[in-house]
């Protein structure tokens, strides 16, 4: 069953987080995760998109002590529990930045810009940063 | 039409707070209702009270302030940003609150259309 | 499908934001260059190819506010490029289903 | 040698005062002098003393004050760029100064490098 | 008779402010100017350099009456008359954007990248934002 | 002429910083890749060759930690690109005359 199909009248909207940013050079990364697991309580439909340097956010086995900045990267793990199931990354971005999907750190749906951009035009809310 | 508003930028470094200022003022103007204006990362610079610009340049935080008081519109500053970036109530403008994020999702349901202002 | 207003504030010399929406942007929707992404409304810029390109499927409008900021009225815009002001901004937003921003 | 740092960002929303505050404490290790450190715009966000991180995340407003406090750096806040963005002595870190962008200037002349960290 | 072959025993040096910005768009060619109006009257050797969107900073006839920012254009006529003269725009930038030196507010020095990257090696402090 | 040290802290995937550069910069200079500035220099990345393409001309570093944060110790350098920590970076601008951050 589709969320939008579920009882009650409360409208369902689709809801879509962009990120574009690699994490570390700037907070866009974090700050984005942090609106996504609060968004995840509202039952809405949410999908999270990973595109460009985007993309760099999910690499594994990010090791940040000699930067001195937060590891925020296993937090990606917690988008299971919160129900979080729509994690598109577009096959473009991870190609030019010679990353595969083995190198990312959950699992995601690895999409076309193609058909990445059929789900972007069917969504209500998107939210970029 | 009820919109809402996403500032991502503060008042100075980046246009975007200046661009959303002049789309929710054309927007009263036409008629419709902005429903909330959320500010979020460095965002949350536009409420700080102490900003105090040149004499011949705009000030960003006195203009929402005041367009927020005109047409009764919600000014929310996202608290987890804030406290971070060191922007507390001894120094939060009035006609802005502090609250939790869930308020730019409740904007987003809301809301017929969120539009993102940022860098 | 929604209608989709996309949002471009990003310099296309500087920044890879319009590449990417021209790369994703489906047919039928529109694209609103604004603050710096003026710049890729430019007829003599060599960025012009890459939006006349997409001119049959893509609607694209400028924001003039932001034209006239930066001096370029007396430039012309590449050919289709409607120009609107920040209540046509609006007008736009209404009158399509979602607005996405490229930041 | 005598090593000039600039910073253009604040301390959250880019990675520039993170690499700059790296850089001075490896420079300090290897026995370089830090002649001055410049906070020119989003920079002045670094000596906001009321900025509150996550107890797990750093906090660069207090570790640019110690580490000024412990060799005697020169933190400058430019007064130009800290009025419009509302950082006054009312909320300016212990450690930190306010003062004009001729020091700025000032440390490009005085110091055998001047170092920019930005966005 | 150049700078640094004045009187005196201090040591003049070469100091480069380098704008690739768009103006409005962010406030970085704006604080740039307001250092290199103050640095101007410290007599050390100063060069302003516009490369990439930093060339638009200086198109004629701005006007940012419908954006309600400041205009701050007319500033970089100032330049003159606190002796900034060495004024250097990078001719692959201007042409990319459709522009020439008639474009511009001031007169400056339009030099191939091959001729700026020489100037700009030269330099013993440069400042960029 | 002063050595000079080029310092890039942007993906150039993202943006134009690098492309000037590596436009601009003299033959002998260096160029120390930091933060974001750091995918410019996996073998693997659609950048590698605008940065190999001028390999005999600049010297080129990369920032260890930042490497390390993004989780890049598994994929291959640009042959010929030098990894150095912090300390490394100070001792890259005291070696060079003058250091030019590409912001």
């Amino acid at each position: 069953m589709e969320p939008w199909e579920e009882d009650g009248p409360e409208v369902v909207k689709r809801f879509m987080y962009v990120n574009r940013r690699a994490p570390y050079g700037t907070i866009y990364a974090l700050e984005c995760l942090e609106v996504v697991l609060i968004a995840a309580a509202f039952d809405q439909d949410v999908s999270v998109v990973f595109v460009d340097d985007g993309v760099c956010q999910l690499k594994k086995d990010q090791d940040t002590t000699a930067i001195g900045m937060k590891n925020f990267s296993n937090t990606y793990r917690a988008l299971d529990d919160y129900d979080v199931e729509k994690i598109y990354v577009e096959k473009e971005s991870l190609e030019a930045r010679g990353l595969t999907e083995e190198d990312l750190i959950i699992p995601v749906e690895v999409l076309a810009a193609d058909q990445l951009g059929d789900i972007m035009a069917q969504q209500d809310v998107v939210i970029s940063s | 039409m009820k919109l809402a508003i996403l500032v991502n930028e503060g008042p100075f470094t980046h246009q975007a707070s200046d661009s959303a200022y002049r789309f929710a003022e054309a927007a009263i103007a036409k008629g419709h209702e902005i429903g909330r204006v959320f500010f979020y990362n460095d965002g949350v610079f536009n409420a700080n009270k102490l900003s105090e610009p040149q004499t011949d340049d705009r000030n960003l935080v006195a203009l929402w302030a005041e367009l927020g008081q005109e047409n009764g519109i919600d000014l929310v500053v996202c608290i987890a940003a804030a406290l971070r970036r060191g922007i507390k109530e001894e120094i939060l403008k009035e006609g802005f609150r502090i609250s939790g994020l869930g308020q730019l999702v409740e904007a987003g349901i809301e809301n017929d259309r969120l539009v993102v202002f940022g860098d | 499908m929604s209608t989709m207003l996309h949002l471009i504030n990003k310099s296309p010399f500087d920044r890879n934001a319009l590449d990417t929406c021209l790369r994703l942007a489906k047919t039928g929707s529109s694209v609103l260059l604004l603050e710096d992404g003026v710049y890729a409304a430019m007829s003599g810029g060599s960025y012009a190819k890459a939006v006349s390109d997409r001119m049959g499927e893509l609607t694209f409008y400028v924001l003039g506010p932001d034209v006239s900021a930066r001096g370029l009225d007396d430039k012309p815009l590449i050919d289709g490029i409607d120009v609107v002001d920040y209540g046509g901004f609006v007008d736009l937003v209404v009158e399509h289903e979602t607005a996405q921003s490229w930041l």
